[in-house]
């Protein structure tokens, strides 16, 4: 058993798909998101990847993987999809559920110092402080 | 009035006229009533005081069928609405001689009968010779004073002027008796909230007993087959039972006149429940004006109304919702 | 009392799914004369029609209620069925229950309950229907066709070959549209200007067809088989009678810096130009915005140099005002503006273009003589990109949400031509799908990929980002090795997405004819009627109804030809018999409704009348059903309510309500 | 008062529309799937000048709670200038409903060409909105049509 279970996968597909409002059915498979991912390299499971994993529930796979520590949230890919399909967020949203699993479902400030490490952007623990801190 | 009857006389005997359209007394001093005079004898019975409010000009529709000229006397708010049913082809210009007869303003003996008189066996002072300041009225209980203003009817404080529109001759001095702002009312009730707006028609309106009075009066309300009597709508005039009939009624005779009617205020003036009827023909001429520029039905024979006429740049029926 | 039959169609589940329809059945069955009543999965279909004529003609119906979609599909066809069952075809009545309900509505027993009322109002009419007698009209046997590119090319050449007069309207100062802009043609690589002059001269030279260029229609009134339509043919300062065409006043025009539109900006004109050297007509026009002397008064450098003293500075806009049987709307396309896009860096770099400039760069009469060139240094590029779908299939709101149906297969022509032409330029095309639905079109793309070389990478232009050098870095995906690729490029070539021309929203307008949220004229049926427009009497040919090639856009224009020569071949037309009709016994004649009435239809006649034993001669209003089209103005300004409409009577449109409100 | 007077307020609404875009645009919202609410039930007219003010009336004395008029916009009228009448009888029309004290909002005219589905979606989602802000009609009903 892993550190992160998620139950049925496609409830937590479910959740990723409410939390980031991102219908990933409409996804045309451009690869658009992924041609200027700044990360890309960094990443195992790339952009245009991601959709298709929340869009088949292989979450679990996606909790895994690197690139949702990879990803600077900057949002290019966000900004450049032609439909509206939005990658980040569903990044975003998949970091959520991992952070919500832990323990409890908030973020506590005195876990911070730990989650601190040179692999983990500063960005992703700032607005995710900002987003669960009680 | 002599001069009136004796003008009349000498027109019937030289065949001019086929007859006279004007006045006859009542039984009652101030409840003279509209008559056809066919011989210069019966024209004894004519009388024109300031009771005569009745407007002749829509009886002039069936007088235009009957053979010969028909000697009609109009006064000055009258000749607006012979105009309008000219420009709508009901009556014939060829059939009328039209003596324009003088006004002073018109009575109202619901006015005196407000100011608590009661009983009137005679009134002096309501002729056109006289100089129309003051009426002397004789009652059972004794005789009384009153000022002729304090008795004019609602419109001859908003007189639209003393000029007559059309006629063939002119007897008898008019005076503008206008000393009212026409809108006031309406702008009144404007300003209420619609719940009192509401409340104020219903209570007015609820008084309708559906008698027909102001629409047999009306001269724009001359349709041969009244809506309200045809089955084509399903809106055969039925038993007053709910309050809505009479806010229909009267919604759509007012909508009917819209742009027609010449404010001549017979509607108000014969509605033996006192309703101001007019107020819906004021409302209406209000809106005119003030969307569409200012209009006077019946000021002249030719143009177009305002409901069969148009601009590009009307405003949009939002505007009623703007206004607030 | 009539006898009513209600037939309720599921249309397939379009309705069923979320309307009961037997339901629908059931309520209707117990609406006063009814006495039939019954389901179909295709009311439409000659299955559902036949029990339509069967249940006329077994249970005597006088009536006929359909549950169906909209009157503006199906009515006529209903109608054509009653009537085969020898019922009047305006005993019949459509409730809306599609469009106005089962579409967009999602539960079920709200759409149902809907449904029932829909019905019921349209019984509620039907009991008080009565036969009505439809009139005639004249066709006027000429075709107005708007737009002179391929598609109105071909459109009127073919009504004008079936004998009939055609006029068409340009609004440039030539005839040959969009295609005489492209170099070659795909699937076959012929040259464009190659098989379009010749048809632009046929269509000049045919004595039955007219030709307005630089002319706008302005006014549309009318109907089918009779619109009167006023065009207004801009001054062209250029006499054409007087004209040779010899070009001298536009070298000699000192007004040279105005962007040329034909090579999309790409090089300059001067201020009274002929468009391109293959213009018909030959004649130029003065450019009024820019002219010198319209602008200041002096220069008059044209007219001094014109042999035939053509120029005519005092020219006016004129206005024709002709009559036509039917119209032709053939308004084509442009280029979606980019300037959303600055990902792409359109308008930072010269050197991105879209491909209609790649058209006119490769093009021998092009700004570069069909030297392909770079715009910023004029040096040969070696590495092109193109990026297709930009605009296109885009469900933000800085794109189309279409396919623009073209790119795929002309940037296959230009990544072939660009490697035949220059066998030592990289070529790449990055693509999301390569669609060719066509003939010969995916051997034609095979070709491009086996043939020449040309690199196909699946996946998209993520930023193109200008280099001080002055080259192009392209990031893009590459999908299939799952790799973020960063290229270099001299060029990038953008297939912008297409989209109707900008006035057609307002020539719609003036036509009464519908156009989509994507401003395409609507047709009248998707699949059966694709050249009509549901607006009587209009035909719609080439893009302006849909993302089209040049072979779909003449094979329409061909059939929407047919389709107005299947109209100006009638010699009348059936009228609305639903017209204006007066009671003479409750007509006042007062004028009113004839002071409203838009056609001069009503007019006043002194009849004798028996009014209940009243015997007399009376003015009446008598209405002309020739010209009556009933818009029921006059129903409304009567106040006897003695003028009615036929088809749409005071008291049925009051019978609807009382159903609604029930 | 039966218990029933909890029942959600369910309003009916007319809505005239003209043949030749309003209800286009009408058909368009159904096939464009831009849903509006069921409480609306249109009728089919030639042309906005059609309506008259009779069957608005009737339409409130039946126990409508709400009448709208879509037509096509001024100066795009099919028959030239039905529209244009329309406008001037129904805004005098509404003026004269709102002075008896009938809430104006009951009442709209709106301009719907027939590419219009969008609008036209929009146009009776609002409308039912302000209906039902404003609640049944109490004041112009026949209390003999309640049923």
């Amino acid at each position: 058993m892993s550190a992160y279970t998620y139950g049925n996968t496609a409830n937590a597909a479910e959740r990723i798909k409410e939390i980031s409002g991102v219908n990933p059915l409409k996804c045309m498979k451009c690869g658009k998101c992924s041609a200027t991912c700044p990360a890309f390299n960094e990443m195992d499971i790339k952009p245009h990847q991601f959709v298709s994993y929340v869009q088949n529930g292989d979450i679990e796979a996606l909790a895994q993987s690197k690139s949702l520590w990879k990803c600077l949230s900057c949002f290019a890919c966000v900004e450049r999809c032609p439909r509206d399909v939005k990658p980040g967020k569903l990044i975003d949203a998949a970091r959520q559920i991992v952070i919500r699993e832990k323990g409890q479902n908030y973020l506590k400030a005195d876990e911070i110092p730990e989650l601190l490490d040179d692999e983990t952007p500063q960005q992703l623990l700032v607005s995710a402080f900002r987003r669960y801190r009680r | 009035m002599q001069e009136l009857i004796s003008r009349a006389k000498e027109l019937l005997a030289d065949n001019t006229v086929a007859r006279v359209l004007g006045w006859r007394a009542g039984d009652l001093p101030y409840n003279p009533e509209a008559a056809y005079f066919e011989t210069p004898e019966s024209l004894d019975e004519f009388v024109y005081d300031g009771f005569c409010g009745a407007n002749l000009s829509k009886m002039m529709i069936e007088a235009s069928k009957l053979e010969g000229k028909t000697l009609v006397c109009l006064k000055p708010c009258d000749t607006y609405s012979f105009n309008q049913l000219i420009k709508e082809h009901r009556v014939d210009r060829e059939k009328a001689y039209i003596i324009g007869v003088g006004c002073k303003g018109k009575l109202d003996v619901e006015k005196l009968r407000k100011m608590g008189i009661k009983g009137i066996q005679k009134i002096t002072g309501a002729k056109l010779t006289d100089d129309c300041e003051n009426l002397e009225i004789e009652t059972i209980y004794g005789s009384k004073t009153v000022s002729y203003k304090d008795a004019m009817l609602e419109r001859c404080h908003v007189c639209k002027g003393k000029e007559h529109m059309i006629y063939d001759e002119i007897i008898g001095e008019s005076k503008d008796t206008k000393d009212a702002d026409r809108f006031a009312e309406v702008e009144r009730i404007e300003a209420m909230s619609p719940k009192e707006r509401f409340e104020f028609f219903q209570k007015e309106l609820s008084k309708c007993i559906r008698c027909n009075a102001c629409r047999n009066a009306c001269p724009a309300c001359s349709c041969r087959r009244c809506v309200f009597d045809s089955t084509k709508f399903d809106s055969a005039q039925k038993a007053n039972v709910d309050d809505f009939e009479e806010k229909m009624f009267h919604i759509i005779r007012a909508f009917h006149v819209a742009g027609r009617c010449t404010d001549c205020g017979e509607c108000s003036r014969v509605c033996p429940q006192g309703i101001p009827l007019h107020l819906f023909n004021r409302k209406f001429i209000k809106d005119i004006d003030q969307f569409y520029g200012e209009y006077q039905a019946g000021a002249d024979a030719e143009s177009k109304g305002p409901l069969t006429s148009f601009t590009f740049e009307d405003v949009e029926p939002g505007i009623v919702a703007e206004r607030g | 009392m009539q006898r009513i039959g209600v037939f309720v169609c599921h249309c397939g589940t379009n309705i069923a799914a979320t309307v009961d329809v037997k339901k629908v059945v059931e309520m209707a069955k117990m609406e006063p004369g009814v006495v039939h009543a019954e389901d179909y999965q295709y009311m439409c279909s000659e299955a559902g029609q036949s029990k339509i004529i069967n249940a006329i003609k077994e249970k005597h119906l006088t009536g006929v209620v359909v549950c169906s979609c909209s009157p503006r599909m199906h009515e006529a066809t209903f109608r054509k069925a009653a009537e085969k069952a020898g019922l009047n075809p305006y005993m019949v009545e459509i409730a809306n229950i599609r469009e106005h309900c089962s579409w967009i509505h999602k539960d079920m027993e709200e759409a149902t309950k809907k449904a029932v009322i829909l019905a019921r109002a349209a019984i509620a009419k039907v009991n008080l229907d009565a036969p009505l007698q439809p009139g005639e009209s004249q066709v006027t046997k000429r075709a107005l066709v708007i737009g002179g590119g391929i598609a109105g090319i071909q459109s009127a050449l073919d009504i004008a070959d079936a004998g009939y007069e055609v006029d068409i309207v340009e609004k440039l100062p030539s005839i040959g549209g969009r295609m005489s802009q492209l170099d070659k043609t795909f699937p076959t690589l012929d040259c464009s200007a190659c098989i379009l002059t010749p048809k632009m001269v046929e269509a000049a030279a045919h004595e039955k067809i007219n030709i307005y260029t630089y002319s706008e229609v302005e006014k549309v009134s009318g109907f089918v088989g009779d619109f009167t339509v006023d065009i207004r043919k801009k001054a062209r300062s250029v006499d054409m009678s007087k004209c040779t065409g010899c070009g001298v006043c536009s070298q000699k025009c000192p007004s040279k810096k105005i962007p040329n539109e034909f090579n999309r900006g790409l090089n300059n004109r001067s201020a009274i130009y002929i468009p391109f050297a293959q213009a018909i007509p030959n004649v130029p026009v003065i450019d009024r915005e820019n002219c010198i002397k319209f602008k200041t008064g002096k220069c008059g450098a044209c007219a001094k140099n014109c042999a035939a003293g053509a120029i005519d500075y005092e020219q006016q806009d004129e206005i024709v005002t002709k009559k036509y049987g039917a119209i032709v709307v053939a308004t084509g396309f442009d280029v979606i503006k980019l300037d959303q896009y600055d990902e792409y860096a359109y308008s930072q770099s010269k050197d991105v273009i879209t491909s209609l400039e790649l058209e006119r760069l490769m093009n021998a009469a092009g700004p570069t003589k069909g030297h392909l060139e770079r715009l910023s240094d004029g040096k040969a590029p070696k590495n092109i990109v193109f990026v297709q779908c930009v605009g296109s299939r885009c469900s933000d709101n800085r794109g189309k949400s279409y396919c623009s149906k073209i790119c795929c297969m002309y940037t296959a022509k230009h990544a072939m031509l660009i490697r035949d032409k220059y066998p030592d330029t990289n070529v790449t095309v990055f693509y999301i799908d390569v669609r060719t639905p066509g003939k010969n079109f995916d051997e034609f793309y095979r070709r491009a990929v086996e043939e020449y070389g040309v690199n196909y990478i699946k996946g998209q232009v993520g930023k193109v980002i200008p280099q001080p050098d002055g080259t192009l870095m392209v990031q893009a995906s590459d999908l299939l090795d799952n790799k973020q690729i960063l290229m270099e490029a001299d060029m990038v070539v953008l297939a912008a997405a297409i989209e109707p021309n900008k006035d057609v929203r307002k020539i719609a307008t003036m036509l009464t004819a519908s156009i989509d949220t994507n401003n395409f004229l609507t047709e009248a049926h998707a699949k059966l009627r694709p050249v009509e427009s549901p607006t009587a009497g209009i035909f719609l040919s080439g893009v302006c109804q849909g993302p089209k090639d040049i072979p779909e856009t003449v094979a329409q224009a061909g059939a929407a030809a047919v389709k107005a020569i299947g109209l100006l071949a009638k010699d009348k037309l059936t009228t609305n018999p639903c017209t204006a009709k007066a009671d003479p016994l409750a007509c006042n004649g007062c004028s009113q409704c004839m002071n409203v009435c838009p056609y001069g239809a009503i007019s006043y006649e002194d009849v004798q009348v028996n009014d209940h034993g009243v015997r007399e001669t009376r003015r009446v209003a008598v209405v002309n059903n020739a010209l009556c089209q009933g818009c029921g103005a006059c129903t409304v300004t009567c106040p006897s309510g003695a003028m009615d409409l036929q088809g749409f009577s005071n008291r049925q449109i009051i019978a609807e309500v009382d159903a609604i409100c029930r | 008062m039966s218990i029933e007077a909890k029942e959600e307020f369910r309003p009916k609404i007319v809505a005239f529309c003209c043949n030749w875009c309003s209800y286009a645009g009408a058909d368009l919202a159904g096939s464009s799937r831009l849903v509006y609410p069921a409480d609306v039930k249109i009728i089919r007219v030639p042309c906005s000048c059609r309506v008259n003010p009779m069957f608005i009336l009737r339409a409130f004395e039946k126990g409508a709670d709400g009448v709208i008029l879509c037509g096509c916009h001024p100066g795009d009228c099919h028959y030239t200038t039905g529209n244009y009448y329309a406008r001037r009888r129904m805004t005098l029309l509404f003026s004269m409903l709102d002075f008896i004290g009938v809430e104006n909002g009951r009442t709209r005219v709106e301009w719907v060409s027939a590419a219009e589905g969008v609008k036209f979606s929009q146009t009776m989602n609002e409308f039912v909105e302000k209906i039902h802000s404003l609640g049944k009609n109490v004041r112009l009903e026949d209390i003999r049509c309640r049923n």
